[in-house]
């Protein structure tokens, strides 16, 4: 609860600071603000679960956990964000302010205990995200992302109204405690399946899902670079985390037809994501499918999910961290190029060797090779998909990571075969110090899995 | 003292290379790399005085991943000859202009640091992430330091890489199974279960993929010829010397020993397919215009014979394969030594712009041929002993086999007769080619020593190993 | 109050809710306008809240027409963001027809 | 001290090797030949020593050094094993080889790689020795492929012609095909007796300590015979032999002829016990050794090339000792061993001494008349002529004569066949003589000027093998054979001694006449009408096919090396293309969805709600449907 508050409370600060014209704290000072909350975050793990305003939130370590990511993660965002933002530093305020709301509904999301309070969650997030997507108003394809995102998204929400309205007329609450109690009593009306299963929908189009993703590809490439690596690191993830929740919530146990769901659209994704991304000339597009592919890797904790907790917590640090250090290397390189076509990597092995070394590394990871995290993600994943019986959809994640190596390393060959065209410019501070340690926790974690593991 | 410490000697190895600068890269590398040696020896020797110089310590919880570097004959043997070759292909890269010098003997002390990794390691899992790591420095290597057009490299390269990678995913989904099935990746806790026959033949199977694309039998070996041509010699010959020795080896240490009954019931396909590769390959040979296209070819004729004497499951076939992968490595390092060395002064590999050397290098000639000639498995030359050992246990398992695996003797003379003949002898070749410096005749001198000594006393080695093999074997007649 | 509910019964306010919905959802597919493809999102939306209040007369239940507040805020707080867009665009394009943004393809 | 000494009869010439290897450049070609010679010469010391001395205690003396190899189901070591068969072998190999060795320091003098030459040859013998002296299969086969390299490495000794290098590589992989087959049989031995040891496998089989499966004895003793078809130069893996001349004549004379083709004879003789209990493969070998006898001596009748001539000689000889094998006279083969390598090393030794003269021309149509000016090469040539023709007293008179008596005793058929063998033996090599070295010289006015009698160094080594072949019979009378007793102990069946009786008598009487009847036809022919033989191109009729050796090397090209070849461009550009082409099909494949998935993705807001709905209605669809 604090730190949702004290989230919240950042924000609003930002916005007053730039009243007062301390436009040069903001930074600095959220970013503080966010470590310290992080902090408080960590202090309260192992605390027993606790819930507040008659279980509209309920904290266990479930929530804190995925809490501390998305904190980390929009740490690293905020700190990318001046450098990103020079141009008009005017609005550094509202970018900040922007992205700690967005963490508060992401917080929000993985927190609630009332499907009012998800749903708030899930629009404030995603409010956030249209504005950020359109945040460059003179750029046609920033409107377009934005717009396309707008559309889909209010679409979606409407569905998850829909879906919740439906469950609400079945059980007659919106808390989960309750919905899912009744539900285990019985004698529920059919719709309530409809409605989780439009639930389902509508959170599947958050994480960019088969056939649910259209809209990411276009989105991701449209929007301003910093604002793709928000959605695809922290949104995707924050959205992924309250659907594990709420399905877990819901489903007192999870019926065969949802299984095969599940399993047929994880198995879409994978192959949709791969093989789009494998004729991507854009890296930012190429990221977004690679994204879709992940979505569809981290579908399949659903099939054994009383076991699965930690490995999606898990598969999502490695992706996101792994993620960020990539959009890093990639804002560095093309931030003034106004492109992100894969040609800006050619030599980059030679002109910034640390830059090159740490997109490699990310990339590697999100391929899944060994002791970068990304690798026992996919590692534990397999394990507990095995133990739930489910071969078939593990060899078609293994055929997929295998095609996914042929895009990722089209990327390294740019960096360290090709020669560069253009003379070499200075790496921004921030940019080089996030990636580092985006990619060096990422490399933690593979090497001590316990670090995290521990607490779920 | 254990195992441990010759890992880290190479891994503190690889950062100094690196940091060295270019300068002294080459130099701190070799230091590294003899030190590497010398410890393996002296462990070695501990090892075979009863001293326990294995290493176990818990490193993940969930999923319970162990630390476990097992320290027998067996591996040891590997690892010495990875940390004898690794010096022996780093001094044979001296005298040529590297660019970017820090990373790329930084690269190969890391290969050579996972290689190891992967002959010590006793965790499945610390196995396969060895395995895994040892192949990012190879891919660099080829990829940048690489000879031939660039594209065409690019694409070979990256093949090899996906390939390989692709296989080795399916040894892990093979891991991940055992895994869920013990609680444990400890060799010999999967040595412990009891899989019933489907079980074994899918993990026998995905095992089977990996190794048979890495080490490569027929007909998984597309890769091959390509990335040993484009390669830079240096790294072709941590591929051929020990790279895939380390599927060999994998097939002695884990294949075998967790799945035995599929190894038992397919035996006869398996053996054929593996002579198959010996006799397709010995037939490349004979067709290639290129040196080093021709030599990958031999070798995938070589390890053809190898693999199908460890499928034997005898101990001759185990034990021969052990001897002929020490003794394929060095001599398959030191022929592409020589065609290295004919590259530095023709700047080509193609044999027909070659021919009438040995007028002008006496010194360089003899050695070749003397290298020829071990590859050709001339009696008191180490891959003598090897190979007799393995068409031994072939001709125990049925006879034919051992005539038809024979034909090497008669084909691999063939071609490299040919080879030879093509390239050293006629009349004399109209560019000039200096003879052998003291350093490069100074890697020579190694190798053949090593090959005529254990040619004529293999006995240290044999004594090493055998144990360990016995026991092997022990474990695949008495399961089930 | 229950008696309107008796004669009408429950699953007909599903019903024209569902069909309301749809009827949005169409809209939204067929229509080319932005202006109007946020009033068919709108009347999903309003579908929903019409399906909300129904249950929560027939749970008698308060919670369902507080949600019915939060959807209604957070349909506005949608709305002006989409709008402010829109506007963004037409300033670009000088019209608001979504048909021609198609720039972001492939 | 045997032991020290053994190592000393087997290293001298190791070191001898080394030396010249290693210093040979700084030496003067003398020198180093010299030193060569030295190093064959103590060799031949020792052994001599140890010849008396085991021939007086009749004890093997054995040497066993340390283990070299360990298999399942028996060990090899390195040792060594010097009974009354090695010893014999090692006295004509050192002591001939000490001669030609002589002969060859003044041979190669012009040579600049004289030093090389003396390696090889000091590294042959080394090998040779490691052959004879071994005490099991596996030493025996370190000599057998070392033998092979060396030849291999003298063949080609003039490397820059790459003719000879051809003619090098024939030859070693000619003999890597018998290998392999000593390699099946000694892996079957192996299996059979656990042991490799001669000494073992006798015991195994006189005490019959444990069940041998006579069939899989049959197949052992059969790949070994292949083996020393390989080595031996018999049908069908005789061709290199021919071949083979083109090293410098002392190789010929000394590996091709008088040594290390004799090789596969040693380990038929060394394994006699085994080859006993093979009866049919017994056959097969004397069958074998026959008809090569006839086929090589055929050849042998139109060859225009002395060294070729003398070649396909050496070929149908080894046959006779072949024949004489099989018909298990080991003694009797091991006897014209003897003789044979007395005579032919000698007529090698002299054709030398000729092309020396002739300063390298081979052909003997550009020959004749020569004895007028080399004399002594002249003489020892006609006394080793009459010894291989089989005239009596000289020493190929009784080997040959004993090994027809043994087959018209066994096999009337084979001692047909190795009488008309003989006869031709006999006019070829009076042809060879009188071509060379009667009538007048057909030579250019240029050589004619040059024509000279061959320096001492040349001519002392002829001489002494003249004297051997003349009167080497003496080692085994017919009667009382001093040979058969000395072998006694290796052998443990022995030929039944025939006694003398007419039967013998007249056969010996009819071998006479044959070989008179040949040196008779070849009189009429050469020095009568005093013709000279056709150039090539007129060579017509079965003369031509003669000529051309049967086309047997064409054959083998057509039918061995062009489908490999052919094979290997099949593999070459239909399979592998093909696997690799799968291979990237598959990658391929992928890149073409990529491709067709962007059409999808077409930008368009209302395709993608499309989906977008359409996603939603198969769910609930497929979910109805599923209840």
């Amino acid at each position: 609860m604090t730190t949702l508050i004290a989230i919240a409370g950042l924000g609003i600060i930002c916005l007053i600071a730039e009243i007062f014209n301390l436009r040069k704290a903001i930074v600095p000072v959220s970013i503080i603000g966010l470590l310290a909350i992080l902090g408080l975050n960590i202090t309260e793990l192992n605390l027993v679960g606790s819930t507040y305003y008659n279980n509209m939130i309920v904290e266990n370590n479930y929530s804190r956990i995925f809490s501390a990511l998305f904190i980390v993660l929009t740490t690293f965002l905020v700190a990318l964000s001046p450098e990103f933002h020079k141009n008009h530093k005017t609005k550094i305020s509202d970018f900040v302010a922007i992205k700690l709301f967005l963490l508060a509904g992401a917080v929000a999301m993985v927190s609630f205990g009332n499907l009012a309070m998800f749903f708030l969650g899930i629009e404030i997030l995603s409010i956030s995200l249209y504005i950020l997507a359109a945040s460059e108003p003179k750029n046609v394809s920033s409107n377009e992302a934005g717009m396309k995102y707008f559309l889909m998204g209010s679409f979606a929400s409407g569905v998850i109204l829909f879906g919740i309205a439906l469950i609400y007329g079945a059980t007659g609450s919106f808390d989960v405690e309750t919905i899912y109690n009744t539900v285990s009593g019985g004698n529920i009306p059919g719709w309530f399946f409809i409605g989780i299963v439009l639930l389902t929908i509508g959170l599947l189009f958050k994480i960019a899902a088969v056939p649910f993703h259209f809209w990411a590809p276009d989105v991701y490439e449209g929007s301003p670079a910093l604002t793709t690596a928000t959605m695809s690191t922290l949104a995707k993830v924050a959205a992924m985390a309250a659907f594990f929740k709420l399905m877990k919530g819901l489903n007192h146990e999870v019926p065969g037809t949802y299984v095969t769901i599940i399993i047929i659209v994880s198995a879409l994704s994978m192959f949709v994501g791969n093989l789009m991304a494998l004729k991507q000339s854009n890296v930012k597009r190429m990221l977004a499918f690679s994204g879709i592919s992940h979505a569809g890797f981290m579908l399949m904790v659903f099939l054994s999910p009383p076991t699965t907790t930690g490995v999606l917590f898990y598969y999502a640090a490695a992706y996101g961290l792994a993620g960020i250090a990539a959009f890093a290397v990639v804002l560095s390189v093309c931030g003034n190029k106004g492109n992100e076509e894969i040609y800006n990597f050619n030599g980059l092995g030679k002109t910034h060797p640390l830059m090159a070394a740490v997109l490699t590394c990310s990339l590697l990871s999100m391929a899944g090779i060994p002791i970068f995290s990304g690798f026992f993600a996919k590692f534990f994943l397999f394990g507990e998909v095995l133990r739930a019986g489910q071969v078939a959809i593990v060899i078609i994640a293994v055929v997929n990571s295998i095609i996914s190596v042929g895009y990722y390393f089209k990327l390294i060959l740019a960096m360290y075969t090709k020669d560069s065209t253009e003379e070499k410019q200075a790496v921004p501070f921030a940019y080089s110090v996030v990636a580092v340690v985006a990619i060096l926790l990422n490399i933690a974690l593979g090497l001590y899995p316990d670090l995290v593991l521990g607490y779920l | 003292m254990d195992v441990l410490i010759i890992l880290i000697t190479l891994l503190i190895g690889a950062a100094a290379t690196y940091f060295a600068g270019d300068k002294l890269a080459s130099k701190v590398a070799t230091f590294f790399s003899l030190a590497a040696f010398g410890l393996t020896l002296y462990i070695s020797y501990l090892q075979s005085n009863g001293v326990e110089v294995g290493f176990t310590r818990p490193w993940i919880r969930v999923p319970n991943i162990q630390l476990s570097f097992l320290a027998d004959g067996l591996s040891l043997t590997m690892v010495l000859l990875t940390t004898a070759l690794a010096p022996i292909i780093i001094l044979s890269t001296f005298k040529k202009v590297q660019n970017k010098a820090k990373s790329f003997y930084g690269l190969i002390m890391l290969m050579v640091f996972a290689m190891a990794g992967t002959f010590l390691s006793g965790d499945g899992l610390l196995y396969y992430i060895f395995w895994e790591l040892s192949l990012i420095p190879i891919y660099f290597i080829a990829l940048i330091w690489g000879g031939g057009e660039a594209e065409a490299r690019k694409k070979d390269v990256v093949k090899f890489f996906i390939y390989t990678f692709a296989g080795s995913l399916f040894m892990l989904v093979a891991f991940v199974y055992l895994y869920q099935k013990t609680g444990s990746f400890l060799n010999y806790h999967f040595l412990r279960l009891h899989l019933n026959g489907t079980e074994q033949f899918w993990i026998f199977f995905a095992f089977f993929i990996a190794y048979a694309i890495k080490i490569p039998i027929i007909p998984f070996h597309t890769w091959q010829a390509n990335v040993y041509q484009k390669a830079p010699t240096a790294g072709t010959m941590l591929l051929s010397g020990i790279m895939l020795k380390m599927a060999i080896y994998s097939i002695i240490r884990w294949q075998l020993p967790i799945a035995p009954a599929p190894a038992k019931e397919y035996m006869y396909p398996l053996i054929a397919l593996c002579i198959a590769g010996v006799i397709y390959g010995s037939i490349l040979a004979l067709k290639q215009q290129d040196l080093k296209k021709l030599l990958a070819y031999s070798s995938l004729a070589h390890v053809g014979l190898i693999a199908a004497g460890v499928y034997t499951l005898t101990i001759d076939g185990l034990r021969g394969a052990v001897l002929q992968m020490v003794a394929h490595g060095f001599v398959v390092v030191g022929l592409f030594y020589a065609a290295e060395i004919i590259q530095r002064r023709y700047n080509t590999t193609e044999i027909s712009e070659m021919g009438g050397i040995r007028v002008q290098t006496p010194r360089f000639t003899s050695m070749f041929m003397i290298l020829v000639l071990a590859s050709v498995a001339l009696p008191s030359t180490f891959n003598f002993v090897g190979e007799f050992e393995v068409l031994y246990s072939l001709a125990q398992t049925n006879i034919w086999f051992a005539v038809l695996g024979g034909t090497t003797i008669i084909l691999g003379a063939f071609y490299m007769l040919r080879m030879f003949q093509q390239v050293m002898l006629g009349e004399q070749n109209t560019k000039v080619f200096a003879d052998v410096t003291f350093g490069e005749g100074f890697v020579f001198v190694l190798i053949i020593g090593v090959l005529l000594f254990f040619g004529l006393y293999p006995k240290p080695i044999v004594n090493f190993v055998s144990p360990v093999l016995e026991n092997i074997i022990l474990h695949i007649n008495t399961s089930n | 109050m229950e008696n309107i509910l008796q004669q009408i019964g429950i699953e007909n306010y599903i019903y024209l809710s569902t069909l309301l919905f749809c009827v949005g959802a169409f809209g939204v597919l067929y229509r080319r306008n932005a202006i109007v493809m946020f009033m068919s999102i709108e009347i999903m939306l309003n579908a929903v809240n019409l399906l909300l209040v129904a249950f929560s007369t027939y749970h008698q239940d308060a919670a369902g027409q507080v949600f019915v507040f939060f959807s209604m805020a957070v349909a506005a707080a949608e709305v002006a963001v989409g709008l402010a867009i829109l506007v963004a665009i037409y300033r670009n394009l000088n019209n608001i027809d979504i048909d021609s943004l198609k720039k972001l393809k492939g | 001290m045997d032991t020290k000494l053994a190592l000393l009869l087997l290293f001298a010439p190791f070191i001898g090797f080394l030396i010249n290897v290693f210093t040979g450049k700084k030496l003067s070609g003398n020198l180093s030949g010299i030193i060569g010679t030295a190093a064959v010469a103590v060799s031949f010391a020792v052994t001599l020593s140890f010849f008396l001395q085991v021939s007086s205690t009749k004890e093997a003396v054995m040497v066993d050094l340390f283990q070299w190899m360990k298999l399942a189901n028996f060990d090899v070591h390195f040792a060594f094993q010097l009974d009354q068969l090695s010893l014999l072998w090692l006295m004509f190999v050192t002591g001939i080889g000490t001669l030609i060795h002589v002969y060859s320091i003044s041979y190669m003098h012009d040579d600049e790689n004289i030093h090389k030459f003396f390696a090889y040859l000091n590294l042959f013998v080394f090998f040779m020795i490691t052959l004879v002296m071994g005490n099991n299969l596996l030493i025996m086969f370190i000599g057998w492929e070392g033998v092979g390299l060396c030849s291999y490495l003298l063949i080609g000794f003039w490397y820059k012609n790459q003719d000879y290098n051809d003619a090098a590589k024939k030859a070693f992989i000619m003999n890597r095909i018998g290998d392999l087959g000593f390699l099946i049989g000694i892996f079957i031995i192996g299996y059979l007796f656990h042991s490799l040891d001669y000494t073992d496998i006798r015991t195994v089989i006189e005490t019959g300590s444990h069940h041998i499966d006579p069939t899989w004895l049959s197949i052992a003793a059969l790949c070994l015979f292949i083996g020393a078809c390989g080595k031996s130069a018999q049908i069908p893996l005789y061709t290199w032999l021919p071949d083979a001349m083109a090293g410098p004549t002392p190789v010929s004379a000394l590996i091709h002829a008088a040594t290390m083709v004799t090789a596969g004879i040693f380990m038929i003789t060394r394994l006699n016990y085994v080859f006993d209990l093979a009866p049919e493969v017994q056959n097969i070998i004397a069958i074998v050794g026959a008809v090569t006898s006839l086929i090589a001596a055929s050849i042998g009748l139109v060859q225009n090339d002395i060294k070729k001539v003398l070649a396909y000689s050496t070929v149908s000889q080894l046959g006779l000792m072949f024949l004489a094998l099989g018909l298990g006279a080991y003694e009797i083969a091991v006897f014209h061993v003897i003789t044979h390598a007395f005579f032919k090393a000698c007529l090698f030794l002299g054709s030398g001494s000729v092309i020396h003269a002739m300063h390298g021309e081979q052909d003997m149509r550009y020959m004749g008349g020569l004895r007028k000016v080399m004399k002594v090469t002249f003489i020892t040539f006609l006394i080793s002529t009459l010894a291989i023709s089989g005239l009596p007293p000289f020493a190929g008179f009784f080997s040959k004569d004993e090994i027809l008596m043994t087959a018209f005793h066994h096999n009337k058929p084979l001692w047909v066949i190795g009488s008309v063998a003989s006869i031709m033996t006999a006019f070829y090599m009076f042809r060879l003589l009188y071509l060379t070295f009667y009538k007048d010289f057909r030579g250019t006015e240029e050589q004619k000027k040059h024509l000279h009698e061959s320096p001492g160094l040349i001519t002392f080594p002829l001489i002494v093998l003249a004297i051997l072949a003349a009167v080497g019979g003496a080692i085994s009378l017919p009667g009382n054979s001093w040979l058969n007793e000395y072998l006694a102990p290796v052998i443990t069946r022995h030929a039944e001694h025939h006694h003398m009786g007419t039967t013998e008598y007249m056969l010996m009487a009819v071998a006479i006449v044959g070989a008179l009847i040949g040196i008779g036809l070849a009189y009429a022919k050469y020095i009568k009408q005093s013709a000279v033989p056709a150039q090539d191109s007129e060579i017509t009729g079965f003369a031509k096919v003669l000529y051309n050796k049967f086309y047997v090397d064409e054959i083998y090209t057509a039918l061995i090396v062009k489908p490999i070849y052919a094979l290997g461009s099949f593999f070459k550009n239909v399979t592998e293309v093909a696997i690799s082409g799968f291979i990237f099909g598959l990658g391929k494949l992928a890149n073409v969805l990529g491709a067709e998935g962007k059409t999808l993705q077409n930008g368009s807001i209302g395709f993608y709600l499309f989906a977008f709905v359409l996603g939603i209605c198969s769910i609930i669809v497929y979910i109805f449907l599923a209840k």
